[in-house]
């Protein structure tokens, strides 16, 4: 297996569905002649030309909605947001339209788009520039979400998230682009809605998503490591749809579990993943299950002290050592 | 545009010309079915049959069909939440309109969209549309669309002169312009959004349409009143967009008789009893085309009494075909949400898609 | 007391503020000349004038944007969203905006505003205008969220968010504004983050927000006159800043608890109140904390479908029996 | 705007003539000294001192200059990210400015904004905003609050060739002339949005200020390599703002020499090393300036250097400034997020604001 960068891999990911299906073009800021303001899409333009990957005008708006539309007509549309914050301008038409178009036509109307692009905290651009909407938007029925921690999950749900028949809200990181994994060379595809334990534990459940989920990995070294603790760690990938199963399941085997994510606490994903767990793992708990998530004010500009608003290994360590 | 000394006689015009008599009298037809469902749907809504919000087309019937009655098999229409009449004009059965504001599953969105989202795709009718000026990204959406696919289609997208102070229509324009996209925009200007007047809500140097030109698009003004003068506007955007690819924006000056939807108590006070008068009187579509295919010799009054009467029966008998219709079962609820849930794909059989 | 509508008790609070503080402006679409699409500015323009109520054209954005800038430097407008559904158009002023500039000026900057107007389902007007946003808005930190269920609460609260220096989204119920409560002729003010034991139980707790605490009430109702149970029922009022003491309070008493809320369930205001009694109560709790929210589609428009979308009495009676 | 046969000579014009030498050398000094800091924050961003995003306006210098120099005590400012032109322009320490990029305590934002976000409400700046074309309605909501306040004053919104493809520009041109509200928008064309041109982004006619016509708005376009015509053409903006309560949209012809950010690698491919290296021979506003003064007699070569070097030498010690103030600390994290809290207020004490 080849190791490549979690960039190259949702690289590779959109040059193979170009290819595959006719109807799937690329648009967003600076996605074709610039080669993309992250460089995922370096090189496709040159070699899928104008029509299959197109630069857009500062309009998120208008070029969400565009998509939108064009999907309603049967094409493909894999949209790039250069930060997944901007989708504050375009958050109509992501909601309403993609959201609910297909509801409110009673079924008549598809919208099998893709909107992609880095969520997250940690790079120094300030508050406006580090959202992390995976709640907000999972919170719309119609929408689907999805949150890849590795290149070889990016590669596999983004080729899902194209082929899929509804929109997918699909969450990149900037600070795992450059990052490198293990991608098989063989055409592989990997379903929205199920969960990925990337660590088979027996004392407590880290439950994570995105680069949250490679904190919860570190964390679980150092618990192993330093105190003999043997934590599972859970990747949801895909926030909606939710694989559950996969969640009680490590929960009713380690009976303990933290939470861990990027998101600001009030409302985050992992809100949601602990209501499921009171309800339905109640009496598989030893503990009460609790979360870390980035602390909770706007993104701080300061880098020295950035990272720390960041749950981080030490952070997650902490926080398990106090349910035992 | 200035107002030239003679005005010209839309009639003349090729599209105009080149029309047979039942044709004519099937536009006479459609707006009397536009006319007539909803005046039966405002009996129907005041008798408690339906809920929500009921915004009523009438007045405006000439616009959605003169300009429908263009589209060829690759023209596309897309519209705001007045929507039965584009919904009619495309050739949506009242049936299924009436049942959709009863809230019936044989309604043409299940009962799931209401008066504001009407949809029929397979007639290139693509909604409804209830948050103001949403529609105009997504009508560029099928322009784009149309483009990509190399069709020779235009998409027609219908706004309010309200909508034209929400941002991403400009947004709409720069797009269409910098990347010559087929779309024609529509401003029905019926000079109110709700219970402002265009004055109060609009700075603007001739018209709206003209805020295109900073775009580089090509605008013009009609009067809405004549169906010939909409045609004829109509079809030099759609050429435009068939032959250049090019957009347009084009500004119809009509009227609603009623008020912003039939909850809107106040249309009286915001505006005289008289203008509504004056209107209905003198500037009414219905009436202005049959005095022309009277004049012209297509129409009879018997004719027209038998094209009034039938609209209006086909008003009831929907009523009737709503009134008759179930309403969807709890579990639609959660249906139609997510295209693999519903085929039961293995997607959609995948995770957990549901939260309750 | 005099008996008066949750409508008039906003414009009574508006008229008041008005006269109290010549930096308040009420800024929206109609709610001038037309005296509000739902008629809660009624009179105030007559009374007031041009000056201080102004009818906007239709662009959230820009008059949202404004009403921030005009804060800003010292203005408190109170704006109005004729639904809160349209916020979506104006999402970017609203999060970025009010909710980071204060922050990101390092506390140089404040934003005195209040944003105003309905938000909730039932009453068939379809997904676009039925949307509940009090749990994404409440994700993010520096905006405060209110949900008044009663006139009494929403004068008193509406009052205290004007007064406040902090950016207030304040989300009413259409449902609710014809309907009346008693409500003191003197002033008074509600403060912001005081939730309202609005009966007092034994048995279980139920806890609500906006429309849902009445349901909870009725819910109440019926529990102790068909099934013997005495159930509390405990008003938010407000989101951000949270009542906790108050939450878990009522279910240290009564270890038991359901959550009413009349938003989708993922990410909804209640995953943050369970993951927070999770932590907090787990120890107290005889049952798992459930929970009801709005049946998770987009909303339906269909009248006598709606109506069972909304959490009912009956539902919240079925779920509590659940936990005996 | 029609290119004359003889340029004016802005120098003439009444704003101008009535300045004094030192007011000429002032703005040569400001303009250096953007030019110095920015220099030296290039520095320290390469060498890791910051992170982030760092967008230099070096080439664009006479914009914010010559704007800036107008303003009056009820004149206010607000820009996009690209902001620190602007920011020391009205005024504020370089000290304040470069702590920010380094993000210390002692930043005007207390390290909690970074590059994009610098405010100094006290000198009326009112940021520094990251969303582009976010500034715009914040912008017209400062002459909204002038207008309501009663003050005689201006907002002057700076915002970027490529900002003019947010829809919110033109809800807000819409509402600043149809209420008459004293906003200067001024488009900064660079020529670029990142790494596209102004012809792949946008469509107009002759310019991109001409799309204000449709709104009714007067606008114009500036030649921003020259001072004095940036300051002419600034003022006649003003005096409508202030006389007649007016928006005006100024579009100034300028470029940066830099990338986008300094992280922008391909700022040579987009755009040749020739063109960049024509505007730093012959349209450097500094060097325009200096030539000026020059020739006006009111500058020395010494003179130049004494400026050049005050201004460098300010640099560096608001490095050392920024070098060796401290970090904020772990608990400011959630400092300055609700003013109630900060203040401690019995609304700040009631309730939990946080959730961790
Ligand atoms: C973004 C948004 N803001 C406000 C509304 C409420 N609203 C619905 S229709 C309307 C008036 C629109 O007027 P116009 O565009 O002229 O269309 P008309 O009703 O005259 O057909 C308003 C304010 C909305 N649906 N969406
Ligand atoms: C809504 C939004 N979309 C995209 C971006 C990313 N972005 C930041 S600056 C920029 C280019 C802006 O160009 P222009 O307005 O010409 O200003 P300049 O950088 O030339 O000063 C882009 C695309 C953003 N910050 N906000
Ligand atoms: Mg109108
Ligand atoms: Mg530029």
């Amino acid at each position: 297996m080849a190791l490549i960068t979690y960039r190259e891999a949702l690289r590779h990911a959109l040059a193979e569905e170009i290819q595959r299906d006719e109807n799937v073009v690329i648009l967003g800021e600076e996605v074709a002649e610039y080669d993309g303001a992250y460089k995922v899409t370096e090189g496709l333009w040159k070699k899928f030309g104008d029509k299959r990957v197109c630069d857009t005008p500062i309009s998120e708006a208008a070029f969400i909605g565009m998509g939108i539309g064009a999907s309603m007509l049967g094409l493909r549309p894999v949209m790039e947001l250069m930060f997944w914050s901007f989708a504050t301008v375009a958050w109509d038409q992501i909601v309403n339209n993609a959201g609910f178009v297909r509801y409110m036509s009673g079924g008549l109307i598809n919208c099998p788009i893709v909107i992609r692009g880095p969520a997250n905290g940690g790079t120094n651009v300030g508050a406006t520039h580090s959202h992390t909407p995976e709640n907000m938007l999972a919170n719309i029925p119609g929408l689907k979400v999805v949150c890849p921690a590795t290149a070889y999950d990016a590669k596999g749900l983004l080729k899902s998230a194209i082929r899929d028949n509804d929109p997918v809200m699909f969450m990149e990181n900037t600070l795992l682009y450059g990052e490198k994994w293990e991608v098989p060379e063989e055409e592989y595809v990997i379903p929205l809605g199920v969960a990925d334990l990337k660590r088979e534990g027996t004392d407590v459940s880290l439950i994570a998503h995105g680069r949250a989920a490679l904190t919860a990995l570190k964390a679980a070294e150092l618990l192993a490591a330093e105190h003999d603790i043997s934590a599972e760690v859970l990747d949801l990938r895909s926030i909606r749809p939710l694989d559950e199963e996969a969640i009680l399941r490590t929960v009713r085997k380690t009976h303990r579990a933290v939470l861990i994510e990027e998101n600001k606490p009030f409302c985050g994903v992992d809100a949601q993943i602990s209501s499921l767990l009171m309800e339905k793992a109640f009496d598989d708990l030893d503990a009460p299950v609790l979360r870390i998530s980035a602390i909770d004010a706007p993104a701080i500009y300061s880098p020295k002290v950035e990272v720390k608003q960041l749950p981080r290994p030490t952070d997650v360590v902490a926080k398990v050592l106090s349910l035992f | 545009m200035e107002q030239t000394v003679t005005a010209p006689d839309f009639a003349s015009s090729p599209i105009n010309q080149s029309l047979r008599p039942e044709d004519k009298l099937r536009f006479l037809r459609e707006m009397l079915r536009i006319r007539h469902f909803e005046q039966a749907a405002l009996k129907q809504y005041s008798a408690g049959k339906m809920g929500g919000f009921l915004h009523l087309y009438i007045g405006q019937e000439s616009v959605a069909v003169g300009t429908v009655s263009l589209m060829g098999s690759h023209d596309h229409v897309i519209t705001a939440y007045r929507d039965h009449g584009h919904a009619l004009a495309v050739g949506m059965s009242m049936n299924e309109c009436m049942a959709e504001l009863f809230g019936k599953v044989t309604g043409c969105s299940k009962g799931k969209g209401g008066s504001m989202h009407f949809f029929a795709p397979d007639k290139n009718y693509w909604g409804g549309h209830g948050i103001v000026g949403g529609q105009t990204p997504l009508g560029l959406g099928l322009a784009y669309g149309l483009k990509y696919k190399g069709l020779k289609g235009a998409a027609l997208c219908f706004m309010g002169d309200g909508a034209v102070n929400q941002g991403c229509f400009y947004e709409s324009l720069n797009l269409a312009s910098l990347w010559d996209l087929p779309v024609v925009y529509i401003i029905e200007n019926n000079q109110y959004s709700m219970g402002t007047s265009l004055e109060r809500s609009s700075a603007f140097r001739t018209c709206l349409a003209e805020r295109a030109a900073g775009f580089a698009i090509d605008w013009d003004t009609c009067n809405g009143e004549d169906l010939y003068e909409v045609r004829a506007k109509a079809q030099v955007a759609l050429d435009r967009a068939h032959g250049q690819s090019r957009p347009t924006v084009l500004e119809i000056e009509t009227y609603r008789y009623y008020g912003h939807s039939v909850a809107d108590a106040k249309h009286k006070i915001y505006r005289s009893e008289e203008e509504i008068e004056r209107y209905k009187q003198d500037h009414d579509p219905i009436r202005l085309w049959k005095a022309r295919l009277l004049t012209e010799g297509v129409l009879t009054e018997e004719k027209y009494e038998e094209l009034d009467q039938a609209s209006r029966t086909e008003a009831n008998e929907s009523v009737q075909f709503a009134e008759e219709s179930p309403i969807p079962s709890d579990e639609s609820i959660t249906e139609d949400v997510y295209f693999e849930v519903d085929r039961q794909t293995t997607a959609g059989r995948t995770g957990r898609h549901f939260f309750n």
